[in-house]
């Protein structure tokens, strides 16, 4: 019973997924509404590059889930646009396997944008898989390189604060994203902007445009709505004394 | 949608292991533990590709005029010789478990412990009255607070069961609606990751017409 | 800046400057908050909650026949939280003269029970082997405790030093996990709920010592009765000390905690009034330039 | 005044580390340095060690289902030869496809459908009101689409960030002890067992 309904879950989104993109597809009008944790890259990117510093970017402690997928999509938009900008971009990573695929995703954005001169391996950089030995890394990085943003995106334990607080003292403007709820609270009360939670999820499709991503991110908002109605009525049929 | 060898092993590796979780077939069980278990083993070679980048990055700064070069020759330095003790002597060797206690158990229990300081310098910062926002936080953030220590009952003897109240009741509402939408957005990206479709298709009107990035 | 020069102004600039307060005054405050009271303890009494005399009611029914398994689960991070916790209960257990045996479901849990023992061995007259007795290390978190749950004898045919189990004193007369009177699990993860789900329905009861954020995940069980007793963070170590009438390191770290958590609340207090302060006299300067400006704003 | 070396190593390295709140100083960045060394190094040494005996060693004996990871491991240093650096992807798609699908199984279950059903609960008491309504509302505060999140839903969006906002004060403050909690031993160190100056 519960193997079939979590297949009927995963097939109707991806059938939505499908039709909202052919929908999309044929439209063209972008469905999804403002975010402004998103457009705060913008800001994060623009500031760095008019201070001539660097931004840090970084996936955090967490190996290879869902926040770090996404993670990838906004890494690939912050590496393109630095790329057109001439900003420096660095990055620190944890995990031995992220180390790889960020190098892949940053060298394929600066060949997209024209730019593969200006693609230094050296930028991206792997400071082993313990959490701490990697925050005092990143201090490093911020401090010694007078970095002007900090992004961090991804899966995060421990390391939220100690990261963000690290970022407010050599003043950076920081921007973070995380689904792990134990260290939301952190970003939000130490970072400039912070995505929360599904938010992450979206920053794909609202920073590409993206049909597919688009059409995804509105199947997900169709069982977010069938999630509130299965709640609610449940919940009313319930107090009323039926039970399922 | 190019096929290649690559995208074709995501497809194939996720798919079973995706069905290894619904049916029981012995044959897909089989596979799929053993999909896991070469991707662990992958994630341990990888991690010399870590320690070639820490080799490349300050090799490179260490032959350079840079100002850190013995910065980088000390973790090169340590680098190596840690890893001749531990291949050599073998963790369990004296030397490995003196300078691991209190060496690295040292540095990271302390750093670790410097969120005792800035989890006071973030609170001081952010929770400030300025909008209704910051005010839920400082309200909730200081009850909950008082509530665990002997503070809060010397003020109010029923604040440990407000903090209680207040873990139990919207923390648990809020936290479990981020859940629920963390969920979703997290199958959606997984689900695109095993299809190929992560790897981003066509351009747009922000002029970041999407190469997709190889893995 | 004019602002600066002007006697509003000049206010201004200290209640921002407060407002903005160098982080490491913050910092100083935290440190010195938590290094006074360890050097001279306050002494705050704290109440003792029902939870905590629930644990105390179940330890204080053993006998001298009941052989109790302690099982130090929990991990360094919480350590500060969770040993304070086990090292009161243990007072006590050893106190009611009950034999103990250490289960070990972590790697690191042999260190903590000898660590334990090396103290209140020699305070309570116990010896190794004839009244307690530390067994290897478990693997297998939920697989280990269903299989001594299963098979107690099987599990372990000798103790963390080699000796055989036949030989030491202390389990005698352990045939199956039901001749246990009771199992004590000191936690940072899902071991009580192992403990809950193969060892309490054999009829074993199971308290717990649990860091803070690991509480809410417990109490579900407490009110179905599967637990019989939960202690909880430092504050239950800390109660329990007053509850044994034995105040110690938990109850000096607990005026730790308390100094440390008013001067954060003092220091947001502050915070706040200075950041007020400040923007009202940031718009009493505005209006006083418009005013000698004529109205115009630069 | 403690006598044991270890006590003297860890003492003045906790009190190094301290000195960062202070201002970042050579001393730090030294500690730092040899950390992130000592740490890959130890990364590496248990890697390899792992490797030896549950893939190299049964490889060599023979164990074909071995030899599988053994080349897909070899096959991401190829990204150090420019010539096939492209099939330095293979392993990576393998174990991405691998990862993605470990994912799915895992948020399918617990985090959406036993969350939602976890919901629905019969509203009888305030506490209860406030679950499901706290529940439902945040998630109407992650509608990503311009037409799903309009009238009413944007109320209980807005109502839902204030919620989300409850919560993460709360955890806050609950953290708050823990973290106070992990600086005990180190001043114990340095103050008690170094110095000797605590009882």
């Amino acid at each position: 019973m519960q193997q079939l309904t979590q297949i009927c879950v995963l097939f109707s989104m991806l059938f939505a997924g499908i039709i909202y993109t052919r929908s999309y597809s044929r439209t063209g009008t972008m469905p999804i509404r403002r975010l402004p944790g998103l457009d705060s890259l913008d800001e994060a990117i623009g500031r760095a590059t008019e201070m001539g510093r660097p931004i840090h970017f970084t996936t955090g402690t967490g190996g290879l889930v869902a926040d770090t997928f996404a993670a990838f999509a906004v890494l690939e938009y912050v590496a393109k646009k630095t790329a057109q900008y001439g900003c420096t971009l660095i990055i620190s990573n944890a995990q031995p396997l992220i180390h790889p695929i960020t190098e892949n995703i940053v060298r394929a954005s600066y060949y997209a944008q024209g730019k593969p001169q200006s693609f230094k391996p050296g930028n991206i950089r792997y400071h082993s898989d313990s959490m701490q030995a990697y925050v005092s890394g990143v201090w490093g990085i911020m401090e010694r390189e007078k970095v002007a943003a900090n992004i961090m995106m991804g899966y995060f334990f421990a390391e939220s604060l100690l990261l963000s607080e690290g970022g407010v003292r050599s003043g950076a403007f920081q921007v973070a994203g995380t689904a792990s709820t134990p260290q939301l609270p952190f970003f939000v009360a130490a970072c400039d902007r912070t995505l929360i939670g599904e938010e992450l999820f979206a920053a794909g499709a609202y920073l590409t445009e993206d049909p597919v991503r688009i059409g995804a991110l509105m199947a997900q908002d169709a069982a977010k709505i069938a999630a509130i109605a299965i709640i609610l009525t449940g919940a009313l049929a319930s107090t009323v004394g039926l039970t399922m | 949608m190019k096929l290649t060898l690559a995208s074709f092993l995501t497809l194939i590796a996720g798919v079973t292991v995706l069905a290894d979780h619904f049916v029981v077939v012995p044959f897909i069980n089989k596979t799929a533990s053993t999909f896991i278990q070469w991707s662990v083993m992958l994630s341990a070679f990888s991690t010399a590709l870590g320690g070639a980048n820490i080799l490349a990055v300050h090799t490179k700064r260490m032959s350079g005029k840079s100002a850190n070069r013995g910065l980088s020759a000390l973790l090169l330095g340590s680098m190596v010789t840690w890893l001749v003790i531990g291949l050599k002597l073998g963790m369990e060797s004296q030397v490995y478990k003196f300078i691991w206690d209190n060496v690295y158990g040292s540095l990271s229990s302390t750093l670790f412990a410097l969120n005792a300081f800035f989890v006071a310098s973030a609170a001081y910062r952010s929770f400030r009255i300025r909008g209704i926002d910051t005010v839920i936080l400082l309200v909730t953030a200081c009850t909950v607070m008082l509530g665990r220590t002997g503070l809060g009952e010397a003020i109010y003897p029923g604040m440990p069961q407000v903090a209680d109240w207040l873990m139990r009741v919207p923390n648990t509402a809020g936290m479990r609606g981020i859940t629920i939408g963390g969920a979703l957005g997290a199958i959606s990206v997984s689900a695109r990751v095993i299809l190929g479709l992560e790897r981003g298709y066509g351009g747009s009107e922000r002029g970041m017409g999407v190469s997709g990035y190889d893995l | 800046m004019a602002a600066v020069n002007g006697e509003w102004g000049y206010r201004a600039m200290t209640f921002r400057r407060l407002a903005v307060l160098d982080s490491r005054i913050v910092y100083a405050a935290v440190f010195l908050s938590i290094l006074l009271p360890l050097w001279r303890p306050l002494g705050l009494s704290i109440s003792v909650s029902q939870g905590t005399f629930d644990v105390y009611e179940v330890v204080d029914s053993l006998s001298q026949d009941d052989t109790v398994i302690v099982s130090p689960s929990f991990a360094p991070s919480s350590e500060a939280e969770v040993y304070p916790q086990m090292e009161a209960i243990l007072r006590h257990l050893l106190a009611r003269k009950a034999r103990v045996a250490f289960v070990n479901l972590n790697v690191e849990g042999r260190m903590y029970a000898e660590k334990a023992m090396t103290t209140l061995a020699p305070e309570f007259g116990y010896n190794y082997g004839e009244d307690y007795v530390i067994l290897p290390f478990t693997p297998g978190l939920e697989t280990a405790v269903a299989s001594i749950s299963d098979d107690f004898l099987g599990t372990y045919e000798r103790d963390a030093y080699g000796t055989p189990l036949t030989e030491t004193g202390a389990l005698a007369g352990i045939r199956s996990i039901n001749d246990f009177a009771l199992v004590v699990d000191f936690n940072t993860g899902d071991t009580t709920i192992y403990y809950i789900q193969h060892a309490k329905p054999r009829g074993i009861p199971v308290i717990a010592g649990a860091s803070g954020v690991t509480v809410p995940y417990l109490t579900p069980y407490l009110a179905t009765g599967q637990l019989s007793g939960l202690i909880g963070g430092l504050r239950g170590a800390a109660e329990y000390e007053t509850a044994i009438d034995n105040p110690g390191m938990a109850l000096a770290a607990m005026d730790a905690q308390s100094l440390s958590h008013a001067s954060i609340l003092a220091l947001i207090g502050l915070g706040n009034a200075a950041y007020f302060l400040a923007k009202r006299d940031d718009a009493r300067t505005t209006r006083r330039s418009r005013q000698s400006n004529g109205g115009e704003l630069k | 005044m403690s006598r044991d070396p270890g006590i003297w190593t860890a003492a003045l390295l906790t009190i190094v580390v301290w000195s960062y709140l202070f201002k970042q100083n050579i001393l730090f960045q030294a500690v730092e340095h040899l950390f992130v060394g000592i740490a890959a190094a130890h990364a590496m040494t248990v890697a390899f060690t792992n490797l030896r005996d549950t893939c190299l060693g049964p490889a060599l004996m023979g164990d074909w289902a071995m030899t599988v990871p053994l080349l897909g491991g070899l096959l991401l240093y190829a990204r150090f030869l420019p010539k096939i650096s492209h099939l330095s992807r293979i392993p990576l798609a393998f174990v991405m496809g691998t990862a993605a699908a470990v994912v799915i199984r895992g948020s399918l279950g617990p985090s959406f459908i036993q969350q939602v059903a976890g919901t629905i609960i019969p509203l009888t008491s305030p506490d209860n009101v406030i679950l499901v309504v706290g529940t439902v509302t945040t998630i109407a505060y992650f509608l990503f689409g311009r037409k799903s999140r309009s009238g009413m839903m944007d109320h209980a969006a807005r109502l839902g960030r204030y919620i989300m906002m409850a919560a993460f004060g709360a955890a806050y403050g609950n953290t708050v002890m823990m973290r106070m909690s992990l600086l005990i031993p180190r001043i114990r160190l340095v103050f008690g067992d170094w110095l000797g100056l605590l009882p």
